[in-house]
């Protein structure tokens, strides 16, 4: 069997065999809900890093409960399917003030008060500055404290450098297989990546290595799922877990070579290294990685970075992805409109609710899309 | 970019003699001349004391119950002098108000003719941050939200529509909005610089980033604090020389450290008068100040620091003290104490009309209830403190920041102290953070045995819900709880 | 006494004429055409029904969408000799209509045309807590409606029609128009029409769960208005919400009329203040 | 050469044919059974208006929202680049087009070529469409058709501001229970979609040349009050405004047909430079030169 099709069975329920052998062997499962919560640090406390998703959710009822109409649809989407359970094998999840929706999942978690153990918020600045480094350093240290009493496994710099060595190594694999994707004929469609990204952050990330290494193995093998494709993607946005909505973007001979999302470019760009303290180096790397558009002072780069990485992987459009009531990524994909048309590159906004449907509406827009960026070659 | 130039010409105008509402056109900076123009006007009629009071009474059938084509410009300057429910004392008060909104917006407009640099600020950004220099006019953006009305509600929808024109999503908040349209509309004068902050809300935070690049201006973005503890507050305030330093660099001017002390020095004195109206609020019955502290929520947001607010808070303290020493002679009648667990209600005469028709009276809400610690005046750094926490004290930034906690312990605090017998919340579109706690709220009042009601309003929006419609949610929710009849 | 209700909601006009709690006429018209006529001419098809002259009508109350207009037809009906017409809440009516035939209630769905409210009541009938549907009104009455008559389904089939849904359709829409032209085009891909009015049912249903949960609604679930007509609606709703739920014993359409009714038989107590004096 | 373009959408089904660069023929109605199974019927009963067989279509193009669903088609479109291209094809000046169909509003800016440069579509919400119109129509208790008459008598707009199409409705019950003038009330109505077409329009830069398409264009209240709002005069298109999108789709039928050949050509002439004498001939329809890449 394809090591894809075993990913994409990974991706799509919350809950794995990984994590069940996981803890059987007596490790805890710690969720983890953005790019900005080093896992290194939650691995260097003995436990499994599991990166939060709404995948396999059903509905918003329960969750519209705490949130309302106005809130985004991961967050409710989540909510809901915290509080019927499908998070109880967590031994704790530690929170992020990625947006306001986010800040406040944390506090409606806390009030209902699921059995997914504790619950601690990591407070990240929203700019790089040098005070904003240092603030996020002591962040850090505050989540380390943390894990230690939650955990009882102290976080030592020799654990902790284990840790990074791991994850480096996850990312430069990461890299690797994306790089593959630079080809004409990509090995790996963007809905196959995605799917990998979903697995590989919701195993062991020793599992993770292994499991990507067998892909990159099939990838090398020369398998090209697309074909030639006609217009070569990228997409860059946030919340983005849905692989119907990849295929979406996948169908009408159109392929995702390369992306700037929170399951994407964010997770594996940039290594933490080995140099110096492990902590500073773990705070300077996520701090300066591609950003997330929360980051204030940032737009430039990130701007940089995606018509950088289209002409890299020679794509052809940009899809800008936003799920509804994003007000980062409403400003964000105005800029980004304007920025990308101006190095003459044709976008997309693309406005969704997570498993939202309105496929008919959606199908329409990508085609129309794909017909005029044909029309300009 | 609604068509490219030229295009006119060649479209083919139709002529409007047929008596068609076209998309409301303003004239560049007409809101702001408008609104110098009225707070002249009030500086003057106000001063006249007690006739000024029976002119407003006697034009209150005109002007109180809806707006249309004929009372558009006048009834919001109405509602702003208290629509004819203020005393002569409070008016007294109000005429400060309109001199310091003079002062303000007058150098917003000499600004714009080229006098001095113009340094956008967001609204958390502690406003002294600018107001120091001797030469540079301060502007916050969102102040526009609060006199868009100057040419009639219509005056918020169409910053709103410049905004969904310029294909700007509509979930940002409409505040944050209704400022980045008035940018659109050639409504505010361009910045020189840009102060920018990054919490207590995402809205706040993505308007900024647009205004910045919408403008092209240099920008410094300041990472408000968290919490309200000391390091927090200490790294917020490390912000806060940064964006002067910065603003130093950027104009080529130099900081007026004495001014800076002066206008702390006032702050404080003022926030002693607003404290304590604030709890003359609380005494039953109320003194019924929150729509006064409303009106210095405002003023200091633009205008920290100016004799004129210190006056205006003075003066108010006046009539609240008044109040309290004479209950007799005040007649007003206080069936039912409200606490609106938010911005204020959607259209700002809304208490005046609760008053009015039910007897109710809001006695807080999250700018109506202003409690501020005291400034350390020993060391620039200490008042640097001061200022920074001054702001996280403020309506809205006090509950919008941080955790729920923040919120909640406000609300239990509220509770408590200003003895109410219903929570309203209007819940505004945009405010996602406010929009996740219904279900935490709801708790609060349960376990006070309060009634709440939440609405789907939107601060300055009122295609989302009208005042007709705020006013019908409002007299349904009376009726159920039983207060009106 | 004598009392009558009016309930004008946003589709249907609905009339009771009571006397001590038992109704002696009622009328629901839907509400099309000039809107003075259609409220007087339910008024006096309620009368006719009751075998009364309006003259023999004590007092009155209205409730409703269109409540404060009604008043003022009301009030200027002739023969009508009380010159109050209280105008009252929906959701106070609907109340005391359950609490009047279903003593002990706690909880009061109401599911009309465009909103879904959930009432929680003390068991001696205080309201404490209601939750109303919020803002894009997929999920509503209105929009089974609409949905009906696109797939051409009369009104009063539809909860037959629903019984014989092997699999709802699980709808992806929260706009009730774009839900819509899902509707269709899940038909056009042969989707049968059972299985995507089952769908909305639960849709509704799930609505109603959300409101309940956030008013902390506890058991006896009575139902009240337009979908209370339909026991698939009903079935559904106690399967969503885990719990028995009953419809009130009476035509649930006219729930609030006839609550509005009871209320003007009643002297007005406005609540006093209740704390801090 | 005929060449068909079927447009399947939520309401109804369009086929257009073209012979000669000529609407050969047309025909329209309600969606009924599966999309393929209206694309079929209304293929035919265009064929058979047109006397002629399905073996004399050089190609089919399909388009709309049962586009996937018809497996005859030879290619397809997005109704989007078909109801430029129709547009286009029926008055070639147009280079802006705004559609207002039933569930769905869409602006689309041409190049010189009748293909799409740019375009902008209402997501999430209904407001501002056709079926919008059509509910308050019925709230209001006239016809579709009586909507933009009335409309046109008003004296004023009474603001029906609501953003939400359902809620909407709760407005103008509003201005009814009051008793306000119908005509009154049908004004506010149109205004009211306007404005969010204008909105919508507002996203991407109009090019002279404005046209209107779409059932709603037939509201004659609605397309003043959109002059208004945009602040241009719609040209006239030569055709009925509910058939673009099928004409576009037999347009782009031709163009594949017009590309295959001209690859064919290109492919010919390598292996046989004397072949190439006729590569010259003359496209086969004047109207839509301009599509030719």
């Amino acid at each position: 069997m394809s090591v894809f099709s075993e990913l994409r069975r990974l991706a799509e329920a919350p809950h794995n065999d990984y994590l069940a052998a996981a803890a059987r062997a007596g490790r805890p499962v710690v969720g983890a809900f953005c790019t900005y919560v080093p896992e290194e640090l939650v691995h260097a406390a003995g436990a499994v890093p599991y990166r939060m998703r709404a995948v396999g959710s059903s509905g918003t009822a329960l969750g519209d409960t705490y949130f309302s109409s106005a809130n985004c649809s991961f967050v409710r989407r989540v909510m809901d399917q915290g509080l019927r359970g499908a998070f109880d094998f967590l031994a704790g999840i530690v929170f992020m003030n990625g947006c306001d929706h986010n800040r406040r999942l944390f506090d409606n978690w806390r009030h209902a008060n699921p059995a997914t153990g504790f619950s601690h918020m990591l407070f990240v600045p929203h700019a790089g500055s040098p005070a904003c480094l240092a603030q996020y350093r002591l962040e850090l240290d505050k989540l380390a404290r943390v894990l230690r009493e939650r955990l009882g496994v102290e976080v030592t710099d020799d654990r902790l450098r284990a840790s990074i060595a791991l994850y480096d190594r996850r990312r430069r694999l990461l890299r690797e297989l994306a790089g593959l994707r630079r080809a004409p004929e990509p090995p790996v469609t963007g809905t196959e990546f995605l799917a990998l990204m979903l697995a590989v952050t919701a195993v062991p990330p020793e599992d993770a290595v292994e499991l990507i290494e067998r892909a990159l193995e099939e990838a090398r093998a020369g398998r090209a799922p697309a074909g030639t494709p006609k217009l070569r993607i990228f997409v860059t946005g946030s919340c983005l877990e849905e692989l119907s909505h990849l295929e979406l973007v996948e169908s009408h001979g159109a392929v995702v070579v390369a992306d700037a999302v929170c399951l994407g470019a964010r997770t594996f760009d940039r290594d933490v290294g080995d140099a110096g303290d492990p902590m500073d180096a773990l705070a300077r790397r996520y701090l300066a990685r591609v950003s997330c558009p929360r980051m204030m002072d940032d737009v430039k780069g990130r701007m940089a970075y995606t018509i950088d990485a289209v002409r890299a992987y020679a794509a052809d459009a940009v899809i800008l992805e936003k799920l509804e009531f994003c007000s980062m990524m409403s400003g964000e994909n105005y800029i980004a409109g304007h920025e990308l048309a101006k190095a003459g590159i044709p976008s997309l906004a693309l406005t969704r609710e997570l498993y939202g449907g309105e496929v008919g509406q959606l199908k329409t827009r990508i085609q129309a899309f794909y017909e005029k960026v044909g029309n300009r070659s | 970019m609604l068509v490219q130039d030229g295009f006119r010409q060649i479209g083919d105008v139709p002529a409007s003699d047929d008596g068609l509402r076209e998309p409301m056109e303003l004239k560049p900076f007409e809101i702001i001349e408008n609104v110098v123009a009225g707070a002249k006007l009030g500086t003057k009629v106000l001063d006249k004391g007690p006739a000024a009071w029976a002119l407003l009474r006697a034009v209150q059938p005109l002007l109180f119950h809806r707006e249309h084509r004929l009372n558009r410009a006048a009834r919001f300057g109405y509602q702003k002098v208290g629509s004819g429910r203020w005393t002569p004392g409070e008016l007294a008060a109000y005429r400060q108000d309109c001199i310091a909104t003079v002062s303000f917006f007058q150098r917003v407009l000499d600004a714009r003719d080229g006098r001095e640099p113009l340094v956008w600020l967001g609204w958390p950004v502690p406003v002294e941050v600018a107001s120091g220099f001797d030469d540079v006019a301060p502007f916050v953006p969102e102040a526009f939200m609060a006199i868009a009305n100057m040419v009639g509600t219509d005056g918020h929808v169409a910053c709103l529509e410049a905004v969904e024109r310029e294909g700007i999503a509509d979930d940002i908040c409409a505040m944050d909005r209704v400022s980045l349209g008035a940018y659109l509309l050639k409504q505010i004068p361009e910045p020189a610089a840009i102060i920018s902050v990054a919490h207590p809300c995402d809205a706040g935070r993505t308007a900024s980033q647009l205004m910045e690049y919408l403008t092209g201006a240099p920008a410094y973005t300041i990472n408000t604090a968290y919490t309200k503890e000391d390091d927090d507050v200490m790294a917020y305030s490390k912000n806060l020389f940064e964006a002067i330093a910065f603003l130093e660099d950027t104009l080529h001017r130099k900081y007026n450290w004495d001014k800076f002390r002066r206008g702390v020095r006032v702050l404080d004195e003022q926030n002693r008068y607003l404290d304590e109206i604030t709890i003359m609020n609380q005494a039953v019955p109320s003194a019924g100040l929150a729509f006064n502290l409303q009106t210095a929520w405002g003023s200091k947001i633009t205008g920290s620091g100016n004799p004129a607010l210190l006056e205006s808070a003075r003066l108010t303290h006046k009539v609240g003290r008044f109040r309290l020493r004479h209950p007799g002679i005040r007649r007003r009648v206080e069936k039912f104490r409200i606490i609106v667990a938010d911005m204020p209600i959607v259209f700002s005469e809304m208490y005046m009309w609760i008053e009015r028709t039910f007897g109710g009276v809001v006695v807080g809400d999250y700018i109506g209830d202003a409690i501020f610690p005291p400034i350390d005046m020993s060391s620039l750094e200490t008042m640097m403190m001061g200022v920074a926490r001054d702001r996280l004290y403020m309506g809205m930034i006090k509950q919008a920041h941080g955790a729920a906690r923040e919120t909640v312990d406000d609300l239990e605090r509220q509770i408590a102290h200003f003895s109410p017998d219903c929570v309203i919340q209007n819940g505004h579109q945009g405010c996602k953070h406010n929009r996740a706690l219904g279900r935490i709220v709801r708790d609060v009042c349960r376990r006070h045995d309060l009634p709440l009601l939440v609405m789907e309003a939107d601060i300055f929006d009122k295609r989302v819900m009208s005042e007709t419609d705020v006013k019908r949610e409002l007299t349904a929710f009376f009726r159920e709880q039983g207060f009106a009849s | 006494m004598i009392t009558a209700g009016v309930d004008v909601g946003t589709r249907y006009v609905k009339v009771c004429v009571v006397r001590d709690g038992r109704i002696l006429g009622a009328d629901v018209r839907e509400l099309a055409g000039v809107f003075g006529d259609v409220v007087r001419a339910s008024e006096n098809a309620a009368l006719d029904e009751a075998g009364l002259l309006g003259v023999q009508v004590r007092r009155k109350a209205v409730t409703g969408f269109g409540a404060a207009a009604a008043a003022r037809l009301v009030r200027r009906a002739p023969h009508f000799l009380s010159r109050e017409v209280p105008v009252l809440d929906e959701g106070v009516c609907a109340a005391r209509a359950v609490t009047e035939l279903v003593p002990g209630a706690r909880t009061v769905i109401d599911a009309g045309a465009l909103f879904v409210r959930s009432l929680a009541l003390t068991p001696d009938g205080r309201i404490t807590d209601r939750a109303v549907t919020e803002k894009c009104a997929a999920g509503s009455g209105r929009f089974l409606e609409m949905i009906a008559a696109s797939l051409r389904v009369p009104q009063e089939e539809v909860s037959d029609v629903v019984a014989t849904a092997a699999n709802p359709y699980r709808m992806s829409n929260s706009c009730a128009v774009f839900a819509e032209s899902e509707v269709i085009s899940r038909v056009n891909l042969g989707v049968p029409g059972p299985d995507l009015l089952a769908g909305i049912l639960v849709a509704i249903a799930e609505k109603a769960l959300t409101l309940a949960t956030r008013a902390e609604a506890a058991p006896p679930v009575v139902v009240v208005g337009g979908l209370g007509h339909m026991p698939s609606f009903l079935r559904v709703l106690g399967d969503v919400l885990g719990q028995q739920v009953s419809v009130v014993p009476m035509d649930p359409q006219l729930a609030a009329a006839y609550g509005a009714a009871l209320l003007a038989a009643e002297p007005v107590v406005a609540r006093t203040r209740s704390r801090g004096a | 050469m005929i060449y068909a373009g079927v447009d399947v959408g939520s309401l109804t089904a369009k086929a257009v044919l073209l012979r000669d660069g000529r609407v050969a023929a047309w025909h329209v109605e309600p969606v009924s059974a599966t999309p393929g199974e209206s694309a079929r019927r209304v293929l035919e009963a265009a064929l058979e208006k047109a006397q002629a067989r399905r073996d004399d279509l050089t190609r089919v193009c399909a388009t709309g929202y049962g586009r996937h669903e018809m497996t005859f088609a030879d290619l397809e479109r997005s109704e989007i680049s078909c109801h430029g291209l129709g547009t286009f094809t029926s008055n070639p000046v147009v280079r802006s087009v705004i559609d207002i169909g039933g569930q769905d509003c869409k602006v689309v800016v041409l190049d010189d070529a009748g293909l799409v440069d740019d375009f902008a579509m209402n997501d999430k919400c209904a407001a501002g469409t056709g079926r919008t119109l059509e509910l308050l129509a019925r709230t209001l208790g006239v016809s579709l058709g009586e909507l933009g008459p009335r409309a046109l008598r008003a004296r004023r707009a009474l603001p029906v501001s609501n953003k939400c199409s359902i809620f909407m409705e709760l407005d103008v019950m509003q201005w009814m229970h009051q008793g306000r003038r119908a005509e009154d009330i049908a004004r506010g109505i149109t205004a009211s979609v306007a404005r969010r077409v204008a909105a919508l329009a507002g996203k991407v830069t109009l090019r002279p040349g404005v046209c209107i398409s779409g059932g709603v264009s037939k509201n004659a209240a609605v397309v003043r009050e959109l002059e208004l709002a945009l602040g241009v005069r719609f040209v006239p298109l030569a055709h009925d405004p509910q058939i673009m999108g099928a004409l576009g789709a037999a347009c782009f039928a031709r163009l594949e047909h017009e590309r295959a050949r001209e690859h064919d050509r290109r492919v010919l002439r390598a292996s046989d430079p004397v072949s190439s004498v006729d590569a010259a001939a003359t496209p086969d329809c004047a109207g839509c030169t301009g599509g030719a890449p």
